[in-house]
């Protein structure tokens, strides 16, 4: 046991490629075989990263589970690993949404299905080495080797455009990466200017001293890496492509895992690297998320197609996270982790009930869809659930993080707060509108009068999400002892910071206007 | 836990044991969800009776259920405060709770929906006894909109009927709009306090500068007029009348709406504190009971007229409370949710009768086909027009004693005038539907309701009758103020009454008031003595005005509804489609046609390749050179 | 001596200058040859014998007869190319001269290196160049060696692949 | 053993006769003499490599001369095969006719 929790991140992260590996074994024909082979490997793989869960301990923001050996030794690069209560619950999602989205594909993928389970695998390893990574390599090959996947999930199974979207995915993505890169080499080369130590350690990297020009270089750099991911108006136009034309699991992964990486590298990456340009760029940045809010929120209104309502709401939601975030008091930043974990399970469950719908009828126009109500009432009542999940409803997941962001935001940014806040109303027209139109009224189109109900294996595919939902809205304490002491480091860092910029601040008489 | 704190956790549990139980098991549960579920409810009625008492002659008292958001310095109990105003509330939702639903019972016997109706009911009996419970105003918060999400999927209930769903829709998003003042303030009541528990944040809202309170009790007062429907956010509740007319009694007339007045209650320590915000609210108040009475003056559809109504007597609760009468207000909400409670329940029963008709025109004549109901909705119509010894006449007359005392002449005036016009539409709809010659289809078989949805009306009816002379005037003499103010005893900062006639004089003027309302309507609609055509193409603007409902509906979709709909699809449709993703594909297209060009160098001249590689050599052995 | 070095020096550019100017490969390559066997005299003078022998025996005598070889089997001794691009010919001699006078230039300009090594021509004499090149093949680049000889055999598995129909 | 050549004359003919092929490769269209001018160049440096070590009394140089006559030789192999299948291909070896060496 003990080697087993000594080297537990490890397992965990190379337990899906060890299973995709399997797989390259098994018969392209059984189909089926393949396809429970998957699930059960997903499945395990979630228990065993429960094991994180369960030997967490929650009183410490010290980084837990490391692992490190020397890996490159001529670039400093090391094979450092390591979580703390963030990526623990990010790590989580993953294995979670793996599984679920593995379970969901039954149906939907058809053809070269041993591709496809095996691909989720791998990308599943490499969602998971860049949340355990601490090295910023380490953390950058599996940052980009996670782009593989999807391309090839979104260009091979994909619908309609997925070519030109699966391009635009990974064009976006890798010219912000690039950019990112170049930022991560800076400062690892000043670290070395510095301290004579050629090492790629994050931690070490953190007392990298960055004159404040420089360093609003490259977080602008290392922002337009991130910010692309996230994504953050204006560099969002990939996602509605991305998820529109990504079969359901593609779109599940992307809004449940991929997007929370811009997020993740702002908190582990951005800002602790350079608090001073963090703080200064904050109120820009702070505008561009509540652009993200309203503008994200007023697009999925007039949308159309099912799944671009869902990706525009995404686009808001991710707005909400980025203003708690940026706003950078333990509260808002609890809620934004917290948040992040909402918007993975509650779009994730949007995402698959979406695509329910669309194997059921092969389209994802609202305008065909109406009076499923009556024929499905089981998909029904736990669509509404996910839906007023993600419209904020107190008692369900998706309120808990959103208060938490506006009322730890409304004190610096109170105006900010306010427009952000007037996202909730918008939430609720566009999600309930869609609802109304999609399963509300009688039936219009024929083509609706034999829609066949949830089957077991549909529901117990969102059934871990929506009980996940009323877990985290009920009682988000499990979640919250666990984050709050990584959070409230993270905050003390910055106000250490704060400390020094309000220095440098009356030194230059930056805004003194 | 000792047993105080267990009886209390009891209420709320029955209600959502129920929701639970039919709404995951509703299939194979269908015939017990009825009687099952009113049977919780009225356990939860009694249990609610014995914390009354408990409380009546002993302490208010606070219980915790377990720590719900921890996150750094934010934190929040699950845990309730229970005191005079909440048990008072507590007694009458689950009492009222429970006759509707023993009514539902007959209302929804066919109906395919009846496990999942139940479910939704118990759902709102739970919340809203979460709500008036609730010590800290996160849970407030939360319940407030739990008890708008009930209403929304109770409104919506017949999902096929579009008109539903629509309504429920603006019912959620109008409320919506309230709910965002109303959350600006709970944040602002927290970054200012720092905490959101009832007792710290009363104790310490003296310490804030005056023109936060104000703040903090406009946002507040922002939820309270969206869930209240007050102008100007009054719009969803007319429309709500689509759901079930059980809901409509329930939630829509008897406990949700009034959630407003019960908010500003509960923080009449904040509104104390803001002469301005009271006096917002007492503006607010009379401006709407004047509109939804000058409305419902003229409409045809007898739900309607109800649902004005409705709003019309809210709007004299705000009245009341905003010049701080707050016993007042209180007594006005809860008599008043007795007989609109019993005139919803007393429509429905003319509509189950009627197979579903609404429109009085459509009516009349049905005192000698349904007795009972008519008995019940007259007892509920002169409770409703101020006529003693009914209830609404002492509460109705205590607020209008304490606007004439506290010197407001204006809105007492407002307040007798309104007055005067629900006697004349209500009687304008007695008379109509069940006097006067039959307008009703030969082919409908007209008929009284079943005893299971009489009994309740009659019962309601009884407490519709004596329920007023716990509040005997003088108002603050009577046993109902002694009883509450106990709890009002902060609220202060408010002009001493300057009058002190008579109450006998007041009463009269009201007692007047209404009477010439229902003799109005007599001689318009009994006596036939006027010309009704005439008298409308005569006052023809106003008449329109009142008959399309001032064209709120029409204004707010030409400035809000609109414009927001057309910005949203000119972000998408230009700034998304053309100047973003434009920039970006023009960045694409950029780059493949200028690689397009140059890739004319490589021509596949293996002669030119070598040329370029010589030119190559020559270029750095040039730069060695420069450098 | 010095008079040997500049009698090889005008064969060689000679023999040089007309490879590229006569119109026969053939010539062509027999104009090769002859500059081969003058840089073989060039490799006399620097005491490296073996090497001029090798330049005889792999050049002049393998490589170059394979290029006969080829000519003679595609049959293009009659295949005449001349040299009428007026262009190709006006960009090749202005960019050749660039080249050449950039190499004059480095040349000149590349600071003066003392003799390093120990390996005199004494030294050399002593062990024969032969030997001495052997000693240095076998042990310090062996493994360049080897390299040499697998680059040999998959030269000719790629001739074979490539004329292979 | 001569005062008056030096190292510098060696690669002074080494530079001229380098020259000389890659003029040859320039403006020689025929394979067969591309391949011979490719050769002279390779000579050239042979020559420069052999001088140069013999002036700083080295024997890489010679030792590299050597390598450079195996690459020579599988070059030649090489060109062999190319030349044959290039004719084959076009009738001509004349590098005109190497026009489609793009993507």
């Amino acid at each position: 046991m003990s080697i087993f929790l000594k080297y537990i991140l490890s397992i965990i992260i190379f337990f899906p490629l060890l299973s995709a590996f399997i797989l390259v074994f098994v018969n392209k024909k059984a189909e089926g075989l393949l396809r429970n082979l998957a699930t059960i490997l997903s499945f395990a793989e979630f228990v065993i990263s429960l094991f994180l869960f369960i030997y967490f301990k929650s009183n410490t923001y010290e980084f837990q589970f490391i692992e490190r050996f020397s890996w490159i030794r001529e670039f400093g690069a090391s094979y450092f690993l390591g979580i703390d209560g963030v990526s623990l619950f990010m790590i989580l999602l993953t294995t979670l949404m793996t599984f679920v989205s593995l379970l969901s594909s039954y149906k939907y993928i058809k053809d070269h299905v041993k591709e496809f389970v095996i691909l989720m695998l791998v990308l599943e390893t490499f969602m998971l080495g860049t949340f355990a990574s601490l090295d910023v390599l380490l953390f950058y090959l599996f940052w980009e080797f996670m782009l593989i996947p999807m391309y090839f999930i979104i260009g091979m199974w994909g619908s309609g455009r997925r070519i030109y979207s699966a391009v635009k995915f990974i064009l976006y993505t890798l010219a912000g990466s690039l950019i990112m890169l170049f930022g991560l080499i800076t400062i690892f080369i000043l670290h070395y200017e510095q301290t004579g130590d050629f090492t790629f350690n994050l931690l070490k990297l953190y007392n990298t001293n960055i004159p404040l020009t420089l360093q609003i270089v490259l977080f602008i750099a290392i922002f337009l890496g991130f910010a692309v991911k996230v994504p953050v108006f204006p560099f969002h136009t990939w996602l509605p492509d991305a998820h529109t034309e990504a079969p359901t699991a593609g779109s599940v992964i992307l809004a449940g895992v991929l997007l929370k990486f811009g997020v993740y590298g702002f908190f582990r990456f951005a800002i602790p690297l350079m608090p001073e340009a963090a703080l200064i760029l904050t109120p820009i940045i702070l505008v561009l998320a509540v652009i993200s809010i309203i503008y994200g929120a007023l697009v999925s209104i007039v949308q159309k197609d099912l799944k671009r309502l869902v990706a525009f709401s995404s686009v808001s939601h991710m707005g909400f996270i980025m203003l708690g975030l940026f706003a950078m008091t333990a509260v808002s930043v609890d809620g934004s982790v917290l948040q992040m974990i909402n918007h993975g399970i509650s779009t994730g469950a949007l995402f698959l009930f979406v695509g329910m719908l669309y194997e059921r009828r092969h389209t994802r126009l609202i305008a065909d869809f109406g009076g499923l109500a009556k024929k499905a009432p089981i998909l029904a009542a736990l669509f509404m659930i996910a839906v007023l999940s993600s419209v904020g409803l107190p008692g369900l997941n998706g309120f808990v993080g959103e208060f938490l962001i506006l009322v730890g935001s409304f004190k610096q940014y109170t105006i900010f707060t306010i427009f952000a806040t007037s996202g909730i109303i918008f939430a609720a027209v566009y999600l309930l509108w869609m609802f109304q139109r999609v399963m509300f009224q009688d039936i219009t189109n024929q083509k609706n009068e034999d829609f066949k109900d949830m089957t077991f294996r549909e529901i117990m595919t969102v059934l871990p999400l929506i009980l996940l939902m009323f877990f985290i809205g009920l009682y988000p304490d499990v979640f919250l002892s666990r984050i709050n002491p990584t959070v409230v480091h993270f905050v003390n860092i910055i106000e250490h910071n704060k400390y020094a910029y309000n220095l440098i601040k009356a030194k230059m008489g930056l805004f003194n206007a | 836990m000792n047993s105080k704190d267990l009886i209390v956790w009891l209420i709320p549990f029955f209600p959502l044991l129920g929701a639970i139980l039919w709404g995951v098991f509703g299939k194979y549960l269908k015939n017990y969800s009825g009687y099952l579920g009113s049977l919780f409810i009225v356990i939860s009625f009694i249990l609610s009776t014995v914390i009354f008492f408990m409380v009546a002659y002993g302490h208010g008292f606070t219980s915790t259920l377990y720590p719900w958001i921890d996150a750094s310095y934010f934190k929040v109990n699950v845990s309730t405060t229970i005191d005079r105003l909440s048990v008072v509330m507590l007694v009458m939702v689950t009492g009222i709770s429970a006759l509707v639903h023993i009514y539902s019972i007959g209302y929804m016997k066919d109906d395919k929906g009846f496990a999942r109706y139940f479910s939704y009911l118990n759902l709102f009996v739970f919340s809203m006894i979460m709500l008036i419970m609730a010590n800290n105003f996160l849970m407030l918060y939360v319940f407030w909109e739990a008890v708008g999400l009930c209403s929304y999927v109770l409104i919506g209930f017949w999902y096929e009927k579009k008109s539903a769903v629509e309504a429920g829709k603006k019912a959620f998003i109008v409320n919506r709009i309230g709910d965002f003042g109303f959350a600006l303030g709970v944040m602002l009541i927290f970054i200012t306090i720092g905490t959101l528990n009832y007792s710290t944040v009363f104790s310490d809202i003296h310490t804030l500068p005056p023109y936060l309170i104000t703040t903090i009790a406009l946002l507040l007062l922002a939820g309270a007029v969206g869930k209240s429907a007050q102008f100007p956010l009054y719009v969803w509740l007319p429309d709500a009348m689509e759901g079930p007319t059980p809901v409509s009694a329930l939630i829509h007339a008897a406990t949700m709406v009034t959630a407003g007045v019960y908010l500003i209650a509960r923080c009449h320590v904040i509104f104390s504190y803001s002469p301005d915000a009271s006096d917002v609210v007492l503006i607010i108040g009379g401006t709407t009971a004047f509109i939804a009475a000058f409305i419902a003056m003229t409409q045809f559809d007898i739900k309607r007229i109800i649902a004005y109504s409705t709003i019309s007597q809210i709007g004299y609760m705000f009245m009341a409370v905003g010049i701080g009468s707050y016993a007042a207000g209180m007594f006005h909400l809860l008599s008043h949710a007795i007989f609109k409670g019993l005139l919803f329940l007393t429509a429905g029963s003319v509509m189950h009768g009627m197979s579903g008709e609404l429109d009085l025109r459509k009516m009349g004549g049905l005192y000698s086909k349904m007795k009972k109901t008519a008995i019940t909705f007259i007892v509920g119509g002169l409770a409703l027009s101020g006529i003693p010894p009914f209830s609404g006449f002492f509460s109705k007359d205590a607020i209008l004693a304490s606007l004439f005392n506290k010197g407001d002449y204006f809105f007492w005036v407002i307040g007798e005038l309104v007055a005067f016009m629900t006697a004349f539409y209500i009687f304008r709809l007695i008379f109509n539907v069940f006097f006067g010659e039959s307008h009703v289809d030969k082919n409908l078989h007209v008929h009284e309701s079943p005893n299971i949805m009489t009994i309740p009306l009659i019962i309601l009816a009884c407490f519709a009758a004596v329920f007023g002379f716990i509040g005997m005037p003088p108002f603050n003499h009577s046993i109902f103020y002694n009883f509450i103010n106990k709890d009002f005893a902060n609220s202060f900062n408010f002009a001493p009454a300057i009058n002190n006639y008579p109450w006998y004089l007041l009463s009269a003027v009201s007692v007047i008031a209404g009477l010439t309302g229902i003799y109005t309507a007599y001689v318009f609609y009994i006596k036939k003595s006027f010309d009704l055509e005439k008298l409308k193409s005569k006052f023809k603007p106003i008449y329109d005005l009142s008959y399309n409902k001032l064209y709120v509906d029409e204004i707010y979709d030409f400035v809000i509804v609109s414009p927001v709909k057309n910005f949203s699809i000119f972000l998408w449709r230009v700034v998304d489609t053309i100047f973003i993703d434009g920039a970006v594909n023009g960045i694409a297209q950029w780059i493949s046609v200028t690689s397009s060009k140059v890739r004319k160098v490589q021509n596949g001249m293996l002669m030119s390749y070598l040329f370029t590689l010589t030119l190559g050599v020559i270029a750095l052995l040039a730069y060695y050179f420069v450098k | 001596m010095d008079a040997l070095f500049y009698i090889f020096s005008i064969i060689a550019i000679f023999s040089a200058l007309m490879v590229i100017l006569v119109k026969n490969p053939l010539t062509s390559a027999l104009y090769v040859v002859l500059c081969f066997f003058a840089l073989a005299g060039f490799y006399i003078l620097l005491n490296m014998q073996f090497l001029a022998a090798m330049q005889i025996l792999v050049y002049a005598g393998a490589i170059i007869v394979l290029i006969v070889l080829v000519i003679m089997l595609l049959n293009l001794a009659k295949a005449k190319d001349t040299i009428k691009d007026f262009h190709q010919l006006s960009v090749g001699i202005i960019s050749v001269l660039l080249l050449f006078v950039e190499i004059i230039l480095y040349l000149n300009t590349a600071g003066e290196t003392k003799p390093t090594g120990i390996y005199t021509n004494a030294v050399i004499n002593k062990i024969g160049n032969t030997q001495i090149i052997g000693q240095f093949l076998f042990t310090k680049y062996v493994f360049p060696f080897e390299v040499a000889s697998i680059l040999l055999l998959v030269a000719v598995i790629g001739a074979y692949i490539f004329a292979k129909k | 053993m001569n005062v008056n050549v030096n190292v510098n004359d060696y690669l002074a003919v080494a530079s001229i006769i380098f020259c000389i092929g890659a003029l040859g490769v320039l403006i020689r269209k025929n394979l067969i003499t591309i391949f011979l001018s490719l050769e002279l160049m390779f000579n050239a440096a042979n020559l420069g490599f052999v001088a140069v070590s013999e002036y700083l009394n080295l024997i890489s140089g010679d030792i590299f001369v050597i390598f450079i006559m195996v690459v020579a030789a599988a070059e030649a192999a090489i060109l062999l095969g190319i030349a044959i299948a290039f004719y084959r291909e076009k009738g001509a070896i004349s590098m005109d006719k190497a026009n489609e060496l793009k993507f």
